[in-house]
């Protein structure tokens, strides 16, 4: 935190978001044409080429992207064929770009404790967008999906217990999203509530102006 | 400690009192006397003087040991333990003491209040009361008077320890319930079918213990022991160790102390108790194992017994007067309740109730019958 | 239970709330417990109570700062944060780490490891009623807080590493000292072991209790210990060797029944193996520089990557997302391992006693720092 | 004098906790002032120079039997009205046959008993030379022997009841 001196303007007067030239989604390059894709990736193409749209890699990772709807046969396949074997579902996080029409990537990061190698998958979900569980494939996917719920307001549909995790039960908003307030009202909220309301009623007629 | 201040009290009195040590256990309760002359003195204020100085002792024996065992716990742990109240926290019982005089008395909102208030003194009560049959030695002659160190012998004394001690059980189990908590409730729970449960053995062991004094006497046992020669400790090892494991579970002490196990049930049935009525409970658990090593000391120490009678080079052990022994053996016994909750984890609860019905009573019983049959065979 | 006859007597279920504030529950974590008797029927575990937001803070800090911020997260084992963390930032930008820093960031993780099986060991223990195996614990966890104290000055939360190498070389006569607290450390394993090993009660406290397969554990996402004690052997140490692994060697403790003795074996033998893995490095400590090419300014190009480590809990992963214009992460995610272990908690209570819940939470080894994050 | 004005107010607090036990509103006060009765009919025995009935009174009863009332008690949920013995009247007419039955029983002990005289050996038993606890166990296995082992076979019979009774499984 920086050192404010003591009459700091409410937070909330603030403008909610930095103004920064919103980048329009990750880079996920395409592997080098010289690079032969590894087994699981040939494995998955050949049983479900369609699902895949798109593959990359970037500094060793190999990543899979595909959509919400053949999401699961995908999972099925990655955990299931002889060649991926991806039975350790390592995370499933999701990250927000809210430049992008579709804004949220859930990513899946997948590991084999028998063939010892990862891949991650991608999918791209409006907001939303249903995204079904892998819960059932990966029964680990449980608490990460609600996380992701409750941090990005991903809907996941078909979960088993489609709760909020860490944050409270009648939390508003979804607090990883890229557009939610970094600060609250502040601790003048609390102090003094005219005084805050002042600031910002001034606050918002500047705007205005 | 006892006797020097007993006898004081009685000095000037001629008369020689009720006797008891010796042999036949007594018919009657020494209140009211063995000679058709009585004076005031004999019914009323010696004994009174026993009480108070038993009452007294035993109260400053609990706080120090509550003492002891955080010096001892604290040594087996590589600490130091309470330094700050006196020189080596020597003082710590009476500021603790002092606090808890002080403290709120909290009593929860949606409490049973009466039964609240109750239950610490029921768990107290009968924890003091037991020392009334409990010899800390034979007799002491001093000023020309003699004496018998303890307030009275009942002729089931062993039963009446028994029996006041199960009574100990409704102050655990109306703590929970009366705490409206959840906690204390599961607590209570677990402390009244494991003392119950361990009643049984432990009462058990003592059957085939008056097999062999015939007596139920505490004072008769430990003359019947003085006329073996022989402590009972040897001749009844099962019975003893089922006695210690069951006398560890009705105390509540490691690694039976399921109904206060801090770590499961946060406080047990004292959850939600505080001030004066928390120090009650603490002082019952404290009082109560010195009973368990008062009456293991009896029953199959020797009592008051010097030991070594029969070896004539250490004679000189028979001087040292007979409640030092038997001080100095109870407290070798709650060194080692102790020195066992330093050491072994907790059971759980259906281990606890396996151990006790599976292993203590069945092998109890097997003692009784055993100790019958050898005491007919001879 | 579902098709049992119904039981002549109505009975009711308990519903208990275990914390957040309860003595065994390491923090913050709250478990609903629905009780038949003292038997757990089912349970829900509740966690936020201590979130922080580490990761919203982290997309708003530069990459140096993150690293003071992975310290709180796994607070008993900070230095393994901080290795996690840097060797994400270098596998996004690409940098090469000296190898001198390569091994004392494995000495560090390592110290760290055994500090923080030291205070599981206790706490487990002490959950299960045996105080005086925490003292012990403490007491050599406490040699290691003087190791690091002599070597960033910091206590628990270490801030000490770099992305690129290390803030520090070691101190003169640090490595002695390390060397001197494997040999009272691998003493005072025995006296652990001691007391609670062989002793009948922990046996009965432990054994078969919280047993889970292997599958079961992969599919649940346990990682680490716990998983390694249901007999798969997977250790990001040996699977995909970072930092200075894959020069030393070391085994794999793996267990058999996967019950909660099992996870207690596992991580004493990782106590030995730790040891094993530091007298090595120090033994093969290259001199050299201890912090490699780095830029000035970092900024990775834009790109994502996830990197895991064996942290003492399981697999710490770091997914780090970055736009390629800013000094902070697009996004920073932790893969706590604590958290996912901490899933399998409810799998593992059902039909146990309540005894036996402080017993698995104890044997999961949940720091709820991380767990909330 | 002494011992008639001990046992009379003995016996009215036996008999005032004996109201209280069935006029109680809460269960466990209830059991409570059970368990008071008990002692002081254990006090009662003390009077009657029985000490060894009177330790077993307050260990069998006092500290084991009412320790499970207890336990039951606290265990069942009493907030819940009791279904099976809505009927008023049905509840009123039992109760009134079994007090009745009780009443005939009292009167036909007491007229049997100021017919008889006192067994010589039931008087030993109070005696308190040598101990009671001797002639209580010699009448118990001499002159009572089949009421004894009746008793014994009727509690084995329940306890086996009650294990079933409470195993789920079997």
């Amino acid at each position: 935190m920086p050192d404010e001196p003591r009459p700091t303007p409410p937070a909330a007067a603030r403008p909610v978001e930095k103004k920064i030239e919103a980048p329009s989604g990750p880079p996920d390059p395409p592997p080098p044409a010289d690079l032969a894709p590894p087994a699981f990736v040939t494995a998955a193409q050949a049983a479900l080429g369609g699902a895949i749209t798109q593959l990359s890699y970037w500094v060793g990772d190999w990543t899979i992207l595909t959509t919400p709807a053949r999401l699961l046969d995908l999972a099925r396949v990655l955990r299931d064929d002889p060649a991926c074997r991806f039975d350790f579902c390592s995370d499933v996080t999701a990250s927000d770009w809210p430049a992008r029409e579709s804004r949220f990537d859930v990513i899946y990061c997948l590991y084999s404790t028998r063939r010892r190698h990862r891949v991650r998958v991608k999918v791209r979900a409006a907001d939303g967008e249903p995204v079904p569980s892998v819960s059932g494939v990966w029964p680990a996917a449980n608490w990460l999906e609600r996380e992701v719920w409750d941090m990005f307001g991903v809907n996941v549909v078909n979960h088993p217990d489609r709760r909020r995790i860490l944050m409270p039960d009648d939390w508003q908003g979804h607090p990883q999203r890229k557009d939610y307030p970094l600060e609250g009202p502040g601790e003048l909220l609390l102090e003094d509530p005219l005084e805050w309301l002042r600031l910002r009623n001034a606050q918002s007629t500047a705007e205005i102006e | 400690m006892a006797s020097g201040r007993l006898t004081k009290a009685a000095h000037g009195a001629a008369r020689e009192g009720a006797a008891r040590g010796d042999g036949a256990p007594p018919a009657t309760e020494p209140g009211s006397g063995a000679e058709p002359r009585l004076n005031m003195i004999d019914i009323v204020i010696i004994p009174l003087l026993k009480i108070v100085i038993v009452f007294v002792a035993v109260l400053f024996g609990v706080a120090y040991l509550v003492l002891l065992e955080r010096k001892v716990q604290a040594w087996v742990q590589v600490r130091l333990g309470p330094m700050r109240v006196g020189p080596h926290g020597v003082l710590q019982p009476i500021a603790d003491a002092l606090k808890l005089f002080v403290k709120e008395d909290i009593t929860p909102a949606r409490a049973d209040k009466w039964v609240y208030t109750l239950a610490p003194m029921i768990s107290l009560v009968p924890a003091l009361i037991v020392f009334a049959v409990i010899p800390f030695g034979g007799t002491a002659h001093l000023f020309g008077k003699t004496v018998p160190l303890f307030v009275a012998d009942v002729n089931v004394g062993l039963l009446y320890i028994v029996s006041v001690a199960s009574i100990g059980v409704y102050g655990l189990i109306l703590a929970g319930y009366a705490s409206n908590s959840k906690y204390p409730l599961l607590s209570s729970l677990r402390a009244s079918a494991q003392l119950i449960s361990y009643e049984v053995a432990v009462t058990m062991t003592l059957v085939s213990l008056i097999l062999m004094a015939g007596t139920l006497s505490m004072v008769g046992i430990v003359e019947a022991q003085r006329q073996a020669g022989l402590w009972y400790v040897f001749a009844q090892p099962l019975a003893f160790f089922i006695f210690l494991a069951g006398g560890l579970a009705e105390t509540n002490r490691a690694p039976f102390d399921l109904p206060e196990a801090e770590q499961e049930l946060v406080g047990g049935f004292h959850t939600e108790y505080s001030g004066m009525r928390f120090a009650f409970f603490f002082l019952a658990e404290y009082a109560n194992m010195i009973v368990v090593s008062s009456v293991a000391t009896t029953l199959f120490f020797g009592g008051w017994l010097a030991p070594f009678p029969n070896v004539h080079a250490l004679a000189f052990l028979g001087l040292v007067p007979g409640w030092i022994w038997f001080l100095l053996k109870v407290f070798c016994f709650l060194y080692l309740f102790l020195w066992i909750r330093a050491t072994l984890p907790r059971y759980r609860y259906d281990q606890l109730m396996r151990l006790g019905w599976k292993v203590l009573i069945p092998l109890a019983i097997a003692n009784v019958i055993v100790t019958g049959a050898v005491k007919v065979l001879l | 239970m579902a098709n049992a006859p119904r039981p002549m007597f109505d009975t009711e279920t308990l519903v208990i709330n275990m914390g957040p504030q309860h003595p065994s529950t390491h923090g913050v974590l709250r478990v609903v417990l629905r009780l038949d008797g003292e038997r757990v029927v089912d349970c829900d575990v509740v966690i936020g109570y201590l979130h922080r937001g580490i990761e919203k803070l982290s997309e708003n800090r530069d990459y140096t700062q993150i690293v003071l911020l992975t310290d709180r997260m796994d607070y008993v084992a900070a230095a393994t944060n901080n290795l996690g963390y840097c060797e994400t930032v270098e596998k996004l930008m690409g940098l090469e780490v000296p190898r001198r820093a390569k091994y004392i960031r494995t000495i560090l993780a390592e110290l760290q490891r055994i500090a923080s099986h030291n205070v599981w060991l206790g706490t487990h223990a002490m959950d299960i009623g045996a105080v005086t195996v925490f003292l012990y614990n403490i007491r050599e966890r406490e040699l290691i807080l003087d190791l690091f104290e002599e070597y960033c000055g910091a206590r628990l939360t270490y801030n000490s590493m770099r992305v690129g190498g290390l803030p520090l070389d070691i101190p003169a006569g640090w490595d002695r000292k390390v060397r001197e607290f494997c040999r009272i450390q691998e003493e005072k394993l025995v006296d652990y072991e001691l007391l609670l090993t062989h002793n009948r009660i922990w046996l009965e406290r432990t054994r078969n209790v919280g047993v889970i397969s292997g599958p079961d554990a992969i599919a649940i996402g346990l990682s680490g210990p716990p998983l390694r004690g249901s007999g798969v052997a997977r250790d990001v140490r040996k699977d995909e060797p970072y930092a200075a692994y894959d020069e030393l060697e070391f085994d794999v403790p793996v267990g058999a029944t996967g019950d909660t003795y099992d996870r207690y074996l596992v991580r004493l033998e990782e106590f030995r193996q730790s040891i094993r893995i530091i007298r090595q490095a120090l033994d093969g400590l290259p001199e050299g520089p201890i912090v490699g090419k780095v830029p000035r300014l970092i900024k990775p190009p834009a790109g994502e990557t996830y990197h895991a480590i064996e942290s003492p809990k399981g697999e710490l992963g770091y997914f780090i997302a970055s736009d390629g214009k800013s000094t902070s992460p697009y996004r920073f995610r932790v893969r706590p391992p604590s958290f996912c272990n901490l899933q399998a908690l409810r799998q593992l209570v059902r039909g146990h006693l309540v005894a036996d819940v402080v017993a698995l939470i104890g044997s999961i080894d949940v720091v709820l720092g991380e767990v909330d994050r | 004098m002494v011992e008639a004005f001990a046992f009379y107010s003995l016996a009215a607090f036996i008999l005032g906790f004996a109201v209280l036990v069935i006029t109680a509103r809460n269960t466990v006060h209830s059991v409570l002032f059970l368990v008071a009765n008990f002692l002081f009919v254990a006090a009662l025995y003390v009077v009657l120079h029985a000490e060894f009935l009177a330790v077993i009174q307050v260990l069998v009863y006092a500290g084991g039997i009412v320790v499970l009332y207890l336990f039951v008690v606290m265990l069942v949920n009493l907030k819940r009205p009791p279904e099976a013995h809505a009927d008023p009247r049905r509840r009123g007419r039992l109760g009134l046959a079994v007090a009745g039955l009780l009443l005939a029983q009292l009167v036909a002990v007491l007229g049997y008993s100021a017919t008889q005289a006192v067994p010589a050996a039931a008087a030993a038993a109070t005696a308190p030379a040598g101990g009671n606890v001797e002639a209580v166990g010699w009448l118990l296995y001499t002159d009572y022997l089949v009421p004894f082992e009746v008793a014994s076979m009727l509690l084995l019979v329940a306890m086996i009841g009650a294990i079933i009774l409470a195993k789920r499984e079997l």
